[in-house]
């Protein structure tokens, strides 16, 4: 029976287990719930993945009402990665909040907590796993929903107006994905994604089809944080707590990035949308820009979730200007990155996480001296960090190594630079961090007793994600073959479907 | 004649919409919302969709406001001037203005019959739904059956809404409050009016919910008539006598437990050897099984939608309360 | 059947009359507690001529009885409103015109 | 008969739309709420009469919400007043 | 003409959205904020329910000597987005009052000095 319903699962599972999380009561017991229910969600996206490497794509008929008519759950090798990468890190995310989270949030809050968080992993798994384009808005709903409400759990009042302009900035962008999902609905009578990709090229140059894709990309470019639409992500990183900022950093924008993917690839056609639209050349110098922008306002914040947030921005460039390469080996490249990306950041934000745990504040200043009290969450945290930059023998630099080899596939060597240059802008940010940890002491009065390690449960999946960094480093055959399996699957399933419904135009 | 009426409301919308723009006094623009929700809902109406105007009547007139007329209770009511320039927003309007007209030129007529909407994946709806469902309104056939993951979907955010609000306002309860019992308490008049019709309005909630599958109505709008009648008499007792008669706590076991009701029915299904949610394997014949599964979980819908949209109320207007005592 | 349809033309043209002299009555009277008085009657009497019309258009089935439900309901609920109105208005310190002149001369 | 109801319903909305202004331009806040309530109550039976207009008049619970709603907005709005002084 | 009667719904309709999305973007006080993103969404909902129309059908309830109908799965869709922007609503008002509690003030240049502005 599992078998036969494995697509469902990863959505299903957290879905239910949000309302029980919040009937159980006790925050313990709550903690519990929510961590194996999402390590059950990290099993079957597993086991989806290699189902999908298998045999290509799955497809669950949800009511049992076929495709067109009902809503269908599509499950091929692009999202089932993307999805391990967000249940898994969820599920670690959860092991480490228990002390974060009865650190940093008000206890009668935790129950609230798991369920919010248990919301937002249904909304993003079923952003993943649906393959109706409207479910798509209502997923991305409950996950935004949840995700207001995990930014403004901090205690900071800051975390009040960036939760606002997140919900402003994110509404806005969630209606203007619901007006182009309209006009491509009004133009072919459907919802369903494959089913819109063969009616879509019925009308090859139609305005308001044309018009539908520009409101889908911008509502998407606010939810993924593209460039010039970014404000909203640096405060709200910088002021939700440690556990919730680890866990949206390191998924809610790379979701983001796949429906990009997916409305690019799968529903208008890559051909559509970078030949007759001209799309590529304005997302590759908006992603250039954000590289350089945002990594370079990375290296004048003073409070280090700061840093990283606009690094998270940098980072979605990166992805962003590998899809923008249309090439499958591009694609392949984003779709590394967005898996790495999670890796390292989520890593990185767990180490801040655990400095705000001791230390309490997470200022440039406050990391002086760490590297001799808290040895380990600061090794975790440069070996990270080396990531982030694109040392050898990390993820990090297995994703810009696949993106500037697709650069230079193209002889686009201008692109392959630009990356290799904003590399060293992470360098300046990164070893401004370290420099302050490892090169200086700690500030006077304070007590050395108080700076110590963290406990056990949060070092533990911090240094899962480290070790990961550095296995899928070096052991890249998970990853490359899952993406480029994904890779592939998308570009061909975008190119071959214009020919075969030419005859059909009215 | 439905051409000069739909002229007429489009009209009064877009006089509303400008008002609200120049209007500096936050009372006048939350009334005028009010009255927007209220127009789109005779537009709604006009253009068929009643079910739309419904909820649209009940939620963005009814519930919207009183949440927007409490928030403004608590910050005030007039907006300060602004030093801001108005002209970098009306840009970003125009050019979004402009490609959202460039985007209409394309499409198909207005009513035309002929349209793609028209030919593709509804046909089957308004054609199958009666026999394959078994009801005569095809919008809840759609809501609840074909696209009954939506409406779980639908569900989970509503309750994800109740989440927000009870992280970021506590609801307190006041057990030894030498606090004023606030309400409209020197009108007597509207004492009597109300225990009169309160009682009329959830019979009307009932009703709105069981008979949704032939009428307009459903779970959600009998869930939101059903709490706006606790609401009216929260408005008119007082809060804490709205608290006695229905606590927040049961209010926050009720909207899971709904939202579980809803999800054991495709658990059921599962099962029963079928998909999630597909209703057909409820009972021997499909059809039946269709009727026992719609009715379950637009009661799951409903007592979810009740309790949230309560919980919301009391969490607002508890707030208005404290402020006022203190 | 011929006598119905005539009464009930009747009574919603009269009853559309009386909605239109209120509205008038909106913009035409001085002060404010003229003008609820204005609204609130012509409210109540257009309401019932016009939906008991409507009732004459019926079969006799539910929507006659519905119909009587939204009567009903417009009977208890429209005066208590214009009364709470008027009554909050006073409340909150709002003068009809003789009193506000005779402020006035007092001070 | 259809014509006579057609009257109706654009004298309602004739009634509305100066409802509407009075709502919109108002000197004092409780004329405004006077009009936003007649607006409401011509809104009632704009939908009875529309019902019937378009032959389809089984949609009256529609009229009935929006009764319902009109009047709980009316109390919500002096309820507001306890806490916020009308007048300035 | 005919060209104005096929379209004048869809650009009354883009106006009224542009409308709302002027005061989301442009009012200083939050609370008109959360206004105008109700008339902006409430704006998409016609769209919606505009294409959903067929001229001469009637409400899809199902009744005796009718054949056309219009579409009901546009309402459908805008019933869920509804309760959808309710909710959204209802989170954002919440918000406000928390930030009136935090700050003491709503009004959107008020928080311009420090790095905490909306």
């Amino acid at each position: 029976m599992l078998e036969q319903h494995l697509a469902a699962l990863p959505i299903l599972l957290p879905l239910i287990a949000a309302p029980i999380v919040l009937l159980v009561g006790r925050s313990s017991l709550a903690w519990m719930v929510a961590t194996l229910v999402s390590g059950f969600a990290t099993i079957a996206a597993w086991q989806l993945l290699i189902t999908c490497l298998a045999s290509g794509s799955l497809s669950y008929a949800v009511g049992g009402w076929m495709a067109p008519w009902g809503i269908e759950l599509r499950i091929d090798a692009a999202n089932a990665f993307v999805l391990l990468a967000v249940t898994a890190i969820s599920t670690l995310v959860l092991i480490y909040s228990k002390d974060s989270v009865a650190k940093e949030i008000e206890s009668d809050k935790h129950l609230l907590f798991y369920t919010a968080h248990m919301l937002c992993l249904a909304g993003l798994s079923g952003i993943l796993v649906t393959g109706d384009a409207f479910n798509l808005f209502v997923f991305l709903e409950i996950s935004s929903l949840a995700t207001y409400t995990l930014v403004s759990l901090a205690s900071d009042r800051r975390c009040l107006t960036a939760a606002f302009r997140y919900l402003v900035m994110g509404t806005i962008g969630a209606t203007f994905i619901l007006i182009g999902v309209g006009m491509l609905y009004m133009k072919t009578g459907t919802l369903n994604m494959l089913d819109l990709s063969v009616r879509i090229n019925l009308y090859e140059s139609s305005r308001t089809i044309n018009t539908g894709l520009a409101f889908v990309m911008v509502g998407v470019g606010i939810k993924l944080a593209l460039f010039p639409l970014h404000m909203w992500l640096p405060p709200a990183y910088t002021h939700a707590p440690s556990a919730v900022t680890a866990f949206l950093a390191s998924t809610a924008t790379k979701v983001a990035v796949y429906v990009m993917i997916r409305f690019i690839f799968t529903i208008f056609g890559a051909d559509h949308v970078f030949n007759d639209m001209g799309m590529d050349l304005i997302l590759m110098v908006l992603a250039v820009v954000a590289i350089f922008k945002c990594s370079y306002m990375a290296t004048v914040q003073n409070n280090v979730k700061t840093v990283l947030a606009f690094s998270s921005v940098a980072q979605i460039g990166y992805m962003v200007l590998g899809i923008a390469l249309v090439s499958a080996a591009g694609l392949m490249a984003g779709l590394i990155h967005i898996f790495n990306h999670a890796l390292m950041k989520g890593a990185l934000f767990m180490a801040v996480g655990a400095v705000f745990y001791r230390v309490g504040s997470v200022n440039l200043q406050d990391f002086r001296g760490l590297g001799k009290h808290m040895p380990w969450t600061m090794a975790g945290f440069t070996l990270a960090g080396l990531s982030i930059i694109g040392v050898p023998l990390t993820v990090g630099f297995i994703s810009k190594w696949y993106l500037v080899s697709a650069a230079l596939d193209q002889g686009n060597w201008l692109v392959a630079v630009l990356v290799l240059l904003g590399s060293l802008l992470a360098v300046v940010y990164i070893g401004r961090i370290l420099e302050a940890a490892y090169f200086q002491k700690l500030p006077e009065g304070t007590d050395p007793e108080q700076v110590k390690e963290v406990p056990y449960l949060m070092l533990v999946p911090m240094w899962i994600l480290v070790i990961a960094n550095l296995y899928f480093g070096i052991d890249t055959s998970l990853t490359t073959d899952a993406a480029s399996a994904a890779a592939q699957w998308l570009f061909e399933n975008s190119q071959t479907s214009v020919p075969q419904v030419m005859e059909m135009k009215p | 004649m439905a051409v000069l009426i739909d002229l007429v409301l489009l009209s009064m919308l877009a006089l509303t919409a400008l008002r609200i723009i120049f209007l500096k006094d936050l009372f006048a623009v939350v009334m005028l919302f009010g009255i927007y929700s209220f127009l789109s809902a005779l537009i709604f109406i006009n253009l068929d969709a009643v079910d739309v105007a419904f909820t649209e009547a009940a939620v963005g007139a009814g519930i919207s406001t009183v949440l927007m007329l409490s928030t403004l209770a608590l910050t005030g009511r007039k907006e300060k001037e602004s030093k801001h320039s108005s002209i970098l927003p009306f840009l970003v309007v125009t050019v979004t203005g402009a490609a959202l007209i460039y985007g209409t030129i394309d499409m198909p007529p207005f009513g035309d019959a002929n349209n793609p909407i028209h030919q593709h994946v509804a046909p089957r709806y308004i054609e199958q739904s009666p026999v394959e469902v078994g009801l005569p309104n095809m919008v809840t056939s759609v809501l609840a059956s074909y696209r009954g993951f939506d409406t779980l979907g639908e569900t989970v955010v509503v309750f994800a809404a109740m989440i927000g609000v009870l992280t970021l306002l506590s609801v307190r309860r006041k057990e030894d409050d030498e606090a004023p019992d606030s309400g409209l308490k020197s009108h007597r008049v509207l004492h009597v009016v109300a225990k009169i019709i309160i009682p009329f309005v959830i019979l009307f909630a009932l009703y709105v919910q069981f008979h949704g599958d032939y009428g307009p109505g459903g779970g959600f709008q009998a869930g939101v008539i059903a709490a706006a009648a606790i609401i009216l008499y929260a408005l008119v007792f007082g809060l804490p006598m709205a608290l006695r008669v229905i606590s927040p706590k049961f209010l926050q076991i009720l909207a899971p437990l709904g939202v579980l009701l809803y999800a054991s029915v495709g658990i059921y299904s599962m099962f029963m050897g079928g998909n999630f949610l597909d209703y057909n394997k409820l009972a021997h014949d499909p059809v039946h099984g269709q009727h026992y599964g719609i009715i379950i979980i637009e009661l799951g819908v409903g007592i979810t939608v009740f309790a949230v949209m309560l919980s919301i109320f009391y969490a607002f207007a508890s707030q208005a309360e404290r402020r006022n005592v203190s | 059947m011929f006598f119905l349809d005539i009464l009930s033309g009747v009574l919603l043209l009269v009853g559309v009359f009386f909605g239109f002299t209120g509205a008038l009555g909106l913009f035409r009277f001085p002060d404010f507690f003229t003008r609820v008085h204005a609204a609130s009657v012509t409210e109540s009497i257009a309401s019932i001529l016009i939906l008991t019309g409507l009732m004459l258009q019926t079969q006799f089935d539910l929507n006659t009885a519905k119909l009587i439900f939204i009567l009903l309901f417009l009977m208890i609920t429209s005066p208590t409103a214009s009364h709470a109105l008027a009554k909050s208005a006073r409340h909150g310190g709002l003068l009809s015109i003789p009193e506000s002149k005779k402020k006035k001369e007092n001070s | 008969m259809i014509g006579v109801l057609a009257t109706v319903c654009i004298a309602i909305l004739v009634v509305m739309g100066l409802a509407l202004a009075r709502a919109c331009y108002a000197d004092t806040v409780y004329d405004r709420i006077l009009g936003v309530n007649m607006f409401g109550t011509k809104t009632v039976l704009f939908i009875a009469a529309v019902g019937f207009l378009m032959g389809r008049p089984d949609f009256l619970d529609i009229a009935i919400v929006y009764a319902l709603i009109n009047f709980i907005g009316m109390i919500a709005v002096l309820r507001f007043f306890e806490y916020i002084a009308p007048i300035e | 003409m005919s060209f104005i009667l096929d379209y004048y719904n869809y650009w009354v309709v883009v106006f009224l959205m542009m409308t709302g999305f002027y005061i989301v973007i442009s009012a200083n006080n939050l609370v008109k904020k959360i206004a105008g993103l109700n008339i902006f969404q409430t704006s998409v909902f016609m769209l919606y329910i505009s294409m959903g129309k067929v001229t001469g059908g009637t409400a899809p309830i199902v009744v005796e000597g009718v054949e056309l109908y219009s579409n009901p799965l546009p309402h459908v869709l805008i019933l869920t987005a509804i309760v959808v922007g309710v909710a959204t609503t209802s989170v954002g008002l919440a918000l406000i009052i928390r930030i009136k509690r935090a700050y003491g003030t709503v009004e959107e240049n008020e928080f311009k000095n420090s790095d905490d502005a909306i």
